[in-house]
């Protein structure tokens, strides 16, 4: 470096600091961030890192108490799968239960117990202790008339349902109600009238050659989809010559939406909303006048439908009389048929009749207690009386009227959101409002427990300890332990727990000595072995094995042949359909069915539920109309435009969509958006089709009658396309979906379609 | 040509040229600043802010997920054609009028490809990650995808830029050299560097003339294949509308074609605000006109077999893909393009419109946009109408999208503005030889042959 | 052996004839269209499993959804003879996948698994892997994702989580596959036996519409399913052949 | 006139010169800052010496790191594994008490991890071990170290480099280490 003078030198310097600088900054912008390895202190013994343990429960999404087996990561759930040794649901899980990882890891689930500190509705909780949410309760229950208690809880089955049975025995009210939307009062009722069984039977689709459902859309939420669906796939084409001589199942969708099943089923035939009873007695009727049926009660049969002839029928539910009589004679050749109803169906103010009308179809087909049939199961192994106090609208509106004449003192509510799931017009909401205590047990802010005084937060079915009794069975006594698959996240407790902390607060213990859920439910299950149980060795093996396998069963079956209760012949009839509103004033039926992905709302927190296209018409969160195009065709309106749907009790906004598949008089609309409370992916979203039900009820079960409300469209000349993920859903000649005549084509038919042979090599090639 | 050239001495070409580097008025600096202000905050800072935020900041989608940074790309490159290309083809043929204008053609293919350059970064997902494109050896023996036209692309770009920066660099030594004997200061230094000790001897004129032509000769075959091989990233492709084998030529044509219309743009600004009237003349926007309307006819005649071959194919893909592109939601757009690139320039059949410079200004800019709706369509009418037409989405520009292409503009005008302070940008030599000279003895061949 | 020599004879190797038939595995799904009844819980399945981020409404709207397996739906007809016919789409793992030739820096390319193999950590994102797949099952990370606490808490640990800027798809969970090959070499077999490994979809299928294993083994499920005279390919004509192999729909009431 | 580009060189020698100097800061303050902060170096909440244990007492690495034997992670000994021996030895050890007081109140550790891979690497322990690979081969010599440092640069190369050496089967496969 000759010739550098003292400005060059420092100028020098300054440069080579400057670049210095630049450099430890460049460094230390890229540098990887410092990791930990935290070992617990004491580890469980049957953890190790790096390792996934898996733990056998039973999903609580759903009523259909499927069993599942959890994958656990370093004491973190990961995946829920199906329980492969569950008869429900036999390995397999669909997309709710699947999403109960979210109910587990919802960041708007609530993390302990509060106290209401404001007014009522402007969700102002503050923190407090258990110690204090528990004694703040148990005063007022003490404090309370007997009879002014009320429980109201989601559907529970089992010990969880037993410890609510005896803990309502202690506090002398019998006001104990289980309140879920969807429960299919109406099959209860039609099974007891024409079978005098108050129970739901298992359907065998499994082995069934032909399915006749009104309105049951059995693969998506009635009763037990995912068993359903298992059954569907078999009798579809896993039937081989062992099982139904390698028939293919035929399976007809009568409904006035095209729903999942109807979309799966070879026939979808739409009939007039409430007229599903009238056809099932017209095809019953040809059975019948064919001489299909060879009954000794048959002349009676005869004369109980004489009233029914095709011609009438077709009249009445707008399907040709040919496609009558060839439904009734593809019914009763198929040998063994089955026809379900439910849905919409059941949920007319004719519900029970055309349900009863359905039986009587499996009746006259003789399919009762056979395979591919309709099976009744034996009584649950515990827990069975819980059925009996299930609410419908009756019970509910009457829980209202005694809120609104202040015969209600305390409320308890349990997981079930009825401020969301009755109507406006039932005034619940109202009613609440003049409800002095009201004590909620739910693991979400949902709009019930907005309402609430006293939040005392239940955990998730996946902190908790339970078992469950699936209900319909499978044939056989079923019994599943849920267990705690990962350590509460919060400070909530299971139910089990709140009430068994409540029970010490109020002294009951003498006659619930329990201290915990899990010592209940062992003891509950030390009974159940003991009832002559089958296996071997002690009681406590016989309980790792059933934590283990998760599920427990005993070959019992319903022997005998099921009689009909008397005089249900003759009694046979299907009352006309009411609708609350003029159809000159109220042109459209309203058909508002539970959505795939959120059931009755209770998935609209969960983003995986929320981000799940419908598998109709692609669509993501939001609500939307479902309308014939004809019929918008006429009415002026396009894909996307924004309608208000107006019934006598209220009014909603969404989306007109064109669907191919509905009757033109009858608009569709997805139950489960349109919360105003349930946590950030649930709130304001979508439109709620429940609340301008009209509070009309099936005659005859008492439940709500949700699909018997007349709507007016109006448009609102506003446009909002609802977000979807599909585009142009129309084949083009393209070939996508490709399907073939029957079941056996010729050979080498694939071959033709395709460029490419599908060859497989014939040898096991070993890697070297 | 001689008539305006007549009273012009050797002289003032040195002084006009020499002017033009030295001499700067308040509005060139106006002029640079306001690009460069463009190019920052219309350029960079929408980039900066999609490298933070990801590719979402742009419009596309899947199954759009290319969009308006590739058409940029395309145009870029297309524009960067004929430049050099041009100045080649008319060096061999020899045709005089091309030495007024070649160096600045010249340079406007350099640019064009660095902007190009540019929008391929913009366009990637993760660009820090750009050179594992470059095969280099390294201790995993990873090597990028040689059967990927992506790469050929790679190769070939750079490739083309080394060549036509070359092949300027030398074809202005000796103007540099003319300048460097009349400045002073810190541009005798640098003229001293550039002009590499240029004596102008008859020697280094001999080789500098072989070594031209030589070059000249190497980089017509490759600005061909450059193009060629852009159209392959979509032609290689099974996409219904762009597994055609049209495409090379299709793409070439338009390349050369907007690339001619840049030129003539360039030209006229040059000619207005550099005072080179005298250099740049009727003849060359006569000349360029017949140039670009021959193009523009090849152009729709490609076109029109696009069509056909949608036609014909009988399958419901292509005859989807040509039905939208007719009628669909980007029609506007096509039938925009169709009437400035296929319609607009059969004015040029008239004499008075070629050698009017507004008019052609205005129709060399109206042909460049729709070229650029032409690459634009190419992406997107074909990308939102796949195979299976529940995945068909329409993809719409964002904003940011729209501010980089108005930077892009931005720094194509920053690079050429600080271009014309730093090269004579019009070769004094080569206008010179268009004057009559005495046949001196040691004059090389190849300059007395005209 | 210098790195040009290894470079020019994995290169050899790479591009001699037959390539793509010489596997140790050919993982090969099926799917029965005739059982398919379009549920969505195989695209839940896949979601839990494979840390698939929740993009929320505004980027759906965008066209940005990210389902490696979703549930196409094509309509036929009009009322009152309406159908709706749903189908699975997801990556096809072609042997003669497009998307493999024009990734310029390798970063999808086909493993000795039969398997179509992405590897996020070399992708650059040009996309033009995605424009090139006729069956569109690439999806792009166009930002990148954040999952509200302590919802990542359900992140599965064999699966990586995607930065902005990379191209994800199906994998058939080749996490699983590795898993498996993980216990085989455990018990000291050589190969992984028939039904020990299921991607998350097969798995969880209701209707058991699915079923996947290795289609050189004669005696798989696979094998003998992909066999059924109804098994077609999805725009089989573009000759990629795909290792997911489609089963007709059956239509009682056709002919 | 001046043709010849020397004296143009000399005068652009001081920039030059700027230039030279400014690179060579940046890339002398690039390593410097690893020196400030030791990233692969770490210290730890407790003093722990792998020397003691794996070198003078000769302690098999699988002792303490049982997982490294059947899973994908090593893991570190739980508190009460450490507990196990040193109820009684060196019980009244400084940085052992430290030791105890977490026991004490059932407090986890946190060290801080030396060797860490990228999120999108699957390394199986299990699989290395198995194949009678030397903790040493990739973690350095432990057990003569007094605080753990990352010896091996842990690059993609060096697995690589290994694999290749040892023909492992499919072992260049980019699916076989990345997920």
């Amino acid at each position: 470096m000759a010739n550098v003078d003292r400005r060059e030198f420092l100028r020098l310097v300054g440069a080579g600091g400057v670049g210095a600088g630049a450099g430890f900054m460049l460094a230390e912008s890229i540098k990887h961030p410092v990791e930990y390895l935290i070992p617990y202190p004491v580890p469980p013994e049957e953890f190790s890192p790096g390792i996934a343990t898996w733990y056998n429960s039973v999903c609580g999404m759903c009523p259909a108490g499927c069993g599942i087996s959890v994958r656990t990561r370093e004491g973190r759930a990961k995946k829920i799968e199906g329980n492969p040794l569950h008869p429900v649901n036999q390995g397999r899980l669909c997309a709710l239960g699947q999403a109960g990882l979210q109910v587990l890891y919802n960041p708007d689930r609530l993390t302990g117990p509060m106290i209401q500190n404001g007014e009522r509705g402007d969700d102002a909780f503050v923190k407090a202790t258990w110690e204090d949410g528990l004694s703040r309760t148990a005063e007022r229950l003490a404090a309370a008339r007997r009879d002014g208690i009320y429980v109201l809880s989601q559907g529970v089955r089992g010990h969880l349902a037993n410890l609510f049975e005896l803990f309502m025995g202690e506090l002398g009210s019998d006001r104990l109600l289980h309140y879920d939307f969807a429960h299919p009062h109406p099959l209860y009722a039609a099974n007891k009238r024409f079978f005098g069984e108050h129970q739901l039977p298992y359907y065998d689709i499994r082995n069934t050659r032909y399915l006749l459902s009104f309105g049951a859309d059995y693969l998506t939420n009635w009763l037990s989809p995912v068993h359903h669906s298992l059954g569907f796939g078999h009798s579809r084409q896993g039937n081989d010559s062992s099982s139904n001589d390698g028939v293919r199942g035929r399976f007809v969708q009568i409904e006035p939406r095209m729903s999942i099943s109807g979309a799966a089923a070879d026939e979808w035939i739409p009939a007039r909303p409430g007229t599903e009873g009238f056809l099932a007695l017209g095809i019953a009727h040809h059975i019948v006048a064919d001489g299909r049926y060879a009954g000794d009660d048959a002349s009676l049969w005869r004369t109980a439908l004489a009233g029914w002839s095709s011609g009438r029928v077709a009249g009445l539910t707008g399907v040709s009389e040919g496609t009558i009589s060839r439904l009734a004679r593809e019914f009763a050749r198929a040998e063994p048929g089955l026809a379900i109803g439910g849905g919409a169906a059941g949920n007319h103010t004719n519900g029970v009749d055309t349900l009863v009308a359905v039986n009587a179809l499996n009746y006259l087909v003789g399919n009762i207690g056979k395979a591919g049939g309709v099976v009744f199961n034996p009584d649950p192994v515990t827990g069975g009386s819980a059925i009996d106090r299930q609410a419908n609208y009756r019970t509910m509106q009457n829980l209202i009227e005694n809120a609104r004449d202040g015969n209600i003192d305390v409320l308890i509510v349990n997981n079930t959101n009825p401020a969301f799931t009755l109507p406006r017009a039932s005034g619940f909401r109202e009613a609440l409002a003049a409800i002095p205590t009201i004590v909620s047990l739910s693991s979400f802010m949902d709009e019930t427990t907005l309402m609430a005084d006293v939040l005392l937060p239940s955990h998730t079915y996946l902190e908790a300890w339970g078992d469950d009794m699936p209900q319909p069975g499978v044939g056989f006594p079923v019994g599943a332990i849920s267990q705690p698959v990962v350590a509460p996240l919060y400070n909530s407790r299971s139910t089990g727990d709140i009430i068994l902390g409540l029970v010490g607060k109020l002294g009951f213990n003498e006659a619930i000595p329990w201290t915990s859920m899990e010592d209940f439910l062992k003891d509950g299950w030390r009974e159940i072995y003991e009832r002559g149980s089958r296996e071997p060795g002690d009681f406590d093996s016989f309980w790792r094995d059933v934590l283990v396998s998760g599920v427990w069963g005993e070959n019992a079956r319903r022997g005998g042949s099921v009689v009909i209760a008397p005089g249900v012949i003759e009694g046979m009839a299907v009352s006309a359909p009411r609708f609350s509103g003029e159809s000159g004033e109220y042109p459209f039926i309203l058909h508002a069915y539970l959505s795939t992905a959120m059931y009755d709302g209770r998935g609209a927190n969960l983003p995986w539920m929320q981000e799940l296209p419908d598998p109709m018409t692609s669509i993501v969160y939001g609500t939307w109309v479902e309308m014939n195009p004809a019929t918008a065709n006429e009415m002026g309106l396009a894909d996307g435009d924004l309608v208000r749907v107006t019934s006598e009790k209220g009014s909603i906004e969404a989306p007109v969509v064109l669907f191919p598949a509905i009757m033109p008089d009858v608009v569709a609309m997805p139950i489960g958006q349109g919360h105003d409370a349930l946590g950030r992916y649930a709130r304001n979203r979508g439109a709620n089709p429940i609340e301008i039900l009209a509070p009309e009820t099936e005659s005859a079960s008492g439940n709500l009658a949700t699909s018997a409300t007349r709507v007016a469209l109006v448009a609102t000349g506003r446009r909002a396309a609802p977000v979807k993920t599909g585009g142009e859903s129309r084949q083009l000649g393209r070939g996508i979906v490709q399907s073939t005549g029957s079941r056996s084509a010729p050979a080498g038919h694939s071959a033709k379609l395709n460029s490419i042979p599908i060859i497989v090599e014939s040898a096991v090639v070993e890697s070297a | 040509m001689q008539t305006e050239e007549q009273q012009l001495q050797f002289t003032d070409i040195h002084n006009d040229v020499v002017r033009s580097l030295v001499v700067t008025g308040r509005g060139y600096y106006i002029t640079l600043g306001c690009a460069i202000f463009v190019l920052l905050t219309c350029f960079f800072f929408p980039w900066f802010y999609q490298l933070y935020y990801g590719i979402g900041a742009a419009g596309m989608n899947s199954p759009t997920v290319w969009g308006t940074y590739l058409a940029s790309f395309i145009f870029w490159i297309g524009l960067s054609h004929s430049g050099t290309l041009l100045s080649c083809v008319l060096h061999i043929t020899n045709s005089q009028w091309r030495k007024a204008m070649y160096r600045s053609a010249e340079a406007m293919t350099l640019f064009s490809l660095m902007v190009a350059a540019m929008m391929v970064m913009v366009h990637l997902g993760r660009p820090w990650f750009i050179h594992w494109s470059v095969p280099y050896p390294n201790q995993m023996e990873l090597w990028p995808n040689f059967r990927s036209p992506l790469l050929f692309d790679v190769m070939a770009i750079t490739t083309y830029l080394t060549g036509s920066s070359i092949f300027i660099y030398m074809g202005s030594i000796p103007d540099f050299a003319a300048v460097r004997d009349r400045t002073t200061g810190w541009r005798h230094h640098l003229y001293t560097l550039l002009s590499l000790g240029w004596r102008g001897t008859d020697t280094e004129w001999h080789r500098l003339g072989w070594a031209y032509t030589f070059l000249a000769v190497l980089i017509i075959p490759l600005a061909v294949s450059v193009h060629s091989i852009v159209s392959w990233d979509f032609a290689m492709s099974i996409v219904p509308g762009l597994h055609q084998t049209i495409f090379a030529p299709y793409f070439v044509v338009g390349a050369i074609y907007s690339g001619t219309a840049g030129i003539v743009t360039v030209m006229f600004v040059l000619r207005k605000y550099m005072n080179f009237e005298q250099y740049i003349t009727k003849l060359h926007f006569d000349n360029l006109g017949k140039l670009l309307l021959v193009l523009s006819l090849l152009w729709s005649y490609i076109n029109i077999l696009e069509l056909f071959t949608g036609w014909y194919s009988g399958t419901s893909t292509e005859y989807e893909q040509l039905k939208y592109k007719l009628f669909g939601y980007y029609a506007p757009l096509y039938w925009e393009m169709i009437l400035f690139c296929g319609v607009a320039p059969l004015l040029l059949i008239s004499n008075k419109f070629r050698t009017s410079f507004v008019p052609m200004l205005v129709l060399s800019i109206a042909i460049n946009i729709g070229m650029y709706t032409e690459r634009f369509l190419i992406i997107a009418t074909t990308l939102s109408r796949q195979y299976l037409p529940e995945s068909w989405r329409v993809y719409v520009p964002s904003l940011v999208e729209l501010s980089i292409i108005v930077g892009s503009v931005a720094m194509f005008v920053t690079l050429f503005l600080l271009f014309v302070k730093i090269f004579p940008s019009v070769s004094i030599y080569e206008v010179k030889e268009t004057m009559k000279i005495p046949k001196k003895k040691g004059m090389p061949e190849w300059q007395a042959t005209h | 052996m210098s790195i040009l020599d290894r470079f020019v004879s994995g290169w050899r190797e790479f591009r001699k004839d037959g390539y793509y038939e010489e596997f140790d595995y050919a993982w090969t799904m099926t799917i029965d269209l005739d059982r398919c009844t379009g549920c969505g819980a195989c695209v839940t399945a896949c979601q839990a499993e494979n840390n698939i981020p929740i993009v929320g409404e505004s980027a759906i709207d965008k066209g940005r959804e990210m389902q490696w397996i979703r549930i196409e739906r094509y309509w036929e007809g009009e009322y009152p003879n309406a159908k709706l016919n749903f189908i699975p789409m997801l990556c096809q793992q072609c042997d003669a996948a497009p998307c493999e030739t024009v990734c310029p820096v390798t970063a999808t390319y086909h493993n000795q698994d039969g398997l179509n193999a992405q590897v996020y950590n070399r992708c650059i994102g040009t996309r033009s892997c995605a424009v090139y797949c006729p069956y569109t099952v690439r999806y792009f990370n166009f930002t990148d994702h954040h999952w509200d606490a302590p919802l990542e808490q359900q992140l599965n640990p064999d699966v990586t989580v995607r930065e902005k800027g990379v191209m994800e798809k199906c994998t058939f969970c080749v996490q699983r596959i590795r898993q498996a090959k993980d216990h085989a070499k455990d018990d000291g077999r050589r190969r992984v036996r028939d039904g020990e490994v299921q991607p998350a979809c097969v798995q969880s299928c209701p209707s058991e519409a699915m079923i996947f294993g290795d289609r050189k083994d004669a005696s798989s499920r696979v094998s003998k399913s992909m066999n059924d005279e109804r098994a077609y390919r999805v725009l089989g004509e573009l000759n990629t052949r795909p290792s997911v192999i489609y089963l007709k729909k059956v239509d009682a009431d056709a002919d | 006139m001046g043709v010849s580009i020397v004296p143009t060189l000399k005068v652009l020698k001081p920039a030059a010169r700027f230039v030279v100097v400014a690179t060579v800061g940046i890339v002398a303050g690039y390593f410097a800052n690893a020196a400030f902060f030791p990233g692969t170096r770490p210290e730890q909440p407790i003093a722990f010496s792998h020397r003691i244990h794996a070198g003078d007492n000769e302690i098999p690495c699988l002792y303490c790191h049982v997982q490294a034997r059947r899973s994908i992670s090593a893991g570190v000994p739980s508190v009460n594994k450490c507990m196990g021996c040193h109820l009684e030895v060196a019980a009244n050890r400084p940085q052992v008490r430290l030791l105890a007081n977490y026991w004490e109140n059932r407090e986890p550790i946190s060290w801080v991890k030396v060797h860490d891979l990228p999120d999108f690497v699957h390394f199986t322990h299990k699989r290395h071990v198995a194949a009678g690979i030397e903790c040493q081969t990739c973690h350095g010599p432990v057990e003569t170290m007094e605080v753990v440092s990352r010896e091996a640069p842990m690059k993609m190369g060096l697995c690589l480099d290994c694999h290749r050496k040892n023909e492992v089967q499919h072992g260049i496969d980019c699916w076989t280490c990345h997920k």
